[in-house]
């Protein structure tokens, strides 16, 4: 139905609930919802899963929520990383858990959620480690492993500009996975740098049409 | 994503609908029965009006109903069909019509266009049919006859793909038989995936315990029960 | 490799190989690579399969193909139409093969191929015709049908513009099959109204990156 | 998806290079590897260079060489690191440092840029590597070390995506053991999918028929076949 404009990130991310999934965009700082990250700390869901390309960094964000003891799982491609010390405590101490998804699959299984699709045969990771206890299947000579969606009930996105349909655009290589995000969760909600009048998108480079986006809020510090 | 808030509303408005209705009136023409579905669309839903009949659909809906229209050769927000001196080649419905753009909307390829449908994410999609079960199989698509040459465009995946599947024809086909039925004759489109039956004669909720009547045209809910073999739910 | 810019849809369409797979874009005449179409008639090759929404209509392009026996199978989701004659001819005399796939199968069959997908459940078609003898599987209570990719030895296809390097944009509704289809072909043949200096396209709304592109040539009726 | 024609192109090089350089020379520093890369790869080649070493390929291609790189995190025709003010956190390579922006550049989301990866549309991927095998098995991600936090990023889908996957490492350890092996020890990144590895000590070919050393620096082919376990092919 009609987008809602929200006009502080609190509002935007009222009534997620505890045990929900949350699909998390961003790669790095470029796309990360960082005011929404920050309104769902204080919103205090817990018992989460997340679903992120990182598993945080430094003390705040993603980090932050981790600290705080509300995530249970982390699905991530690369949690490792030099100031990843938050996500590397709790892993090591058996406090969360994790799993680890080839950047790729990630991406892929999380469109597949979006777009319908009960499960795919994908040939990246077969042989290895990550496609172990999984279902394989040769085609055409290939080895491909059983695949299956990645669903969100919230998904948190960071985009460049929404209009006031909720139709949104990105800005150079923070797209990432704020597009597929916005297929695949039940309740989708988009931090904006600017929310413009509905019809100036040029309605070839939208990229997330409004049909996906649930809630948008204006960044604060943009306001 | 939006909201589940489609079924809430669209059976409220059915509701009343029904009040209105039952026992009442003359049959249904087209353009009352695309009146009717276009009362029933919620505020602000996405919608796809499959070709034919549902196309009309569109006429009805009020000018700040905020419905979006979808269509599967890849765009939301459709608008009216172009007039004289606004046709564009690049721009057309499903069916092929030169159409018009809203602003607000979107382009994107097929792959993502059918992705939108399959994933769910449209709040109700209109369809003509030969057939729909009690269970509320749809065949639409095929009239099984030997020698005709099979087509099945998007109508599989509008079937299985809306969140809310409405069908819009008349109730008994030319030679008297009726199209709604105990089992479909004709192939399938898709699978226990009808919500709704828009006729000339009565509006048809299919629900997991039957078939209800919550509107009749100049016909009681009795006198159809008679002509059906599909058994009707009374209350 | 580097695209070729080319002078005439002959050289555009010049290698194309007796049997094989050639993905056609185009929904209606949105999109339909015309010129490409006329000068495949005139190259010659044949026992082509054709990929394609449709089927053919009047007596012109993918009709004429058809006509000329040409064609030894499509794969479409609409062959049907009012003005499908040949195909119908052809089709109740024996003389062609036809695989009919639900228009979404069609696209995302397409999309598996060019995104090293082997194979994926599609809800669509599952208890009907089209999915007769095909394997099924119950995933979360819902039934699925295995879909395997559709692969071209060739695509041609419709845009609106390219730049130098192979980049592509489309124009409305005419982008339907093309950017799928670029993404599946081992050869990718592109006819577009303007061919524009490489930097002149907004890179956030390149559709097709160039990457997918093998060959361009502009349309004739506009060079 | 473009011609076939790396294979040709590259081989054609990398004989060249063979020639000039078989016992020649001493070792190679990592900028040395790095324009031996650079030189083998086709003008106009679609190519992904892996975080770390291979990022210093980009240097040493020519500014005409119409080599179009590709970032996982969504791009292609990255241009090289951003200088002082030219940083954009919205752009950046997979490894997060803030690049530029090339003219004829195209954005596009992650599982599109996933799905070119996987679909074989790059022409060659350039990734570092703590061992391959003789079989062409690739381990980059993961030590095996029992406390070591797995995190896998891109490499699996760069592995079995790229048409050609060339390695650059160090052809032995710190502790001298090396990483050209008969079976990887450490986990497996890829099956059979490294085509070819440059290392400080010699170019190996890794092809149906076993291991080619193509050119040594500073040692001879008998040399190295005394300190691996993978056997050599010679001829």
């Amino acid at each position: 139905m009609t987008v809602r404009l929200c006009a502080h990130a609190d509002e935007a991310v009222a009534g997620i609930e505890d045990g929900s999934t949350v699909l998390v965009g961003g790669f790095g700082m470029a796309g990360m919802p960082v005011e929404l990250i920050d309104a769902l700390i204080r919103q205090g869901a817990k018992d989460l899963t997340v679903v992120s390309n990182n598993a945080g960094n430094g003390d705040t964000g993603l980090a932050a929520l981790l600290a705080e003891g509300r995530v249970r799982k982390v699905i991530c491609s690369f949690p490792r990383q030099t100031d990843s010390w938050v996500f590397d405590e709790l892993y090591r101490s058996g406090r969360i858990e994790l799993e680890v998804v080839p950047q790729g699959n990630l991406a892929e299984r999380i469109r597949a959620a979006g777009a319908g699709i009960g499960a795919f045969y994908c040939p990246t990771g077969a042989g290895t480690l990550l496609a172990e206890g999984k279902e394989t299947r040769e085609i055409d000579g290939r080895t491909y492993v059983l695949e299956y969606p990645i669903k969100g009930d919230v998904a948190l996105i960071g985009a460049h500009r929404a209009d006031r349909m909720g139709n949104l655009v990105y800005r150079r290589t923070a797209r990432n996975f704020g597009p597929v995000m916005a297929t695949a969760a039940t309740t989708v909600i988009a931090q904006v740098r600017e929310i413009v009048e509905t019809g100036s998108l040029d309605p070839e480079a939208v990229v997330t049409p409004s049909i996906y986006v649930d809630r948008v809020v204006q960044e604060a510090q943009r306001a | 994503m939006n909201a589940n808030t489609v079924n809430a509303t669209s059976t409220a408005n059915a509701t009343s609908t029904a009040n209105a209705a039952i026992g009442a009136g003359a049959p249904l023409g087209k353009h009352e029965m695309a009146a009717l579905v276009a009362r029933d669309i919620p505020r602000g839903a996405f919608v796809n009006l499959g070709i034919g009949q549902p196309t009309l659909v569109a006429d009805h809906l009020p000018a700040d109903s905020g419905v979006v229209l979808h269509t599967e050769n890849g765009m939301l927000n459709m608008g009216p069909a172009a007039k004289e001196g606004e046709i564009d080649p690049d721009l057309t419905n499903a069916g092929k019509v030169p159409v018009t753009e809203l602003p607000g909307a979107a382009y994107f390829h097929h792959a993502d266009s059918f992705a939108m449908m399959r994933g769910g994410h449209l709040d109700i999609c209109v369809l003509g049919a030969f057939q729909v079960s009690g269970r509320g199989d749809l065949a639409n698509w095929h009239t099984g006859a030997p020698d005709a040459i099979p087509a099945v465009g998007g109508a599989m995946d509008l079937a299985i793909g809306a969140k809310k599947v409405f069908v819009m024809m008349t109730l008994f086909a030319k030679d008297g038989s009726p199209k709604l039925v105990p089992e479909c004759t004709y192939p399938l489109t898709g699978l226990g995936c009808v919500d709704r039956v828009y006729t000339d004669l009565a509006v048809f909720d299919v629900t997991p315990e039957g078939v209800k009547a919550t509107a009749t045209f100049g016909v009681t809910v009795e006198e159809l029960a008679e002509r059906l073999e599909v058994p009707l739910l009374t209350a």
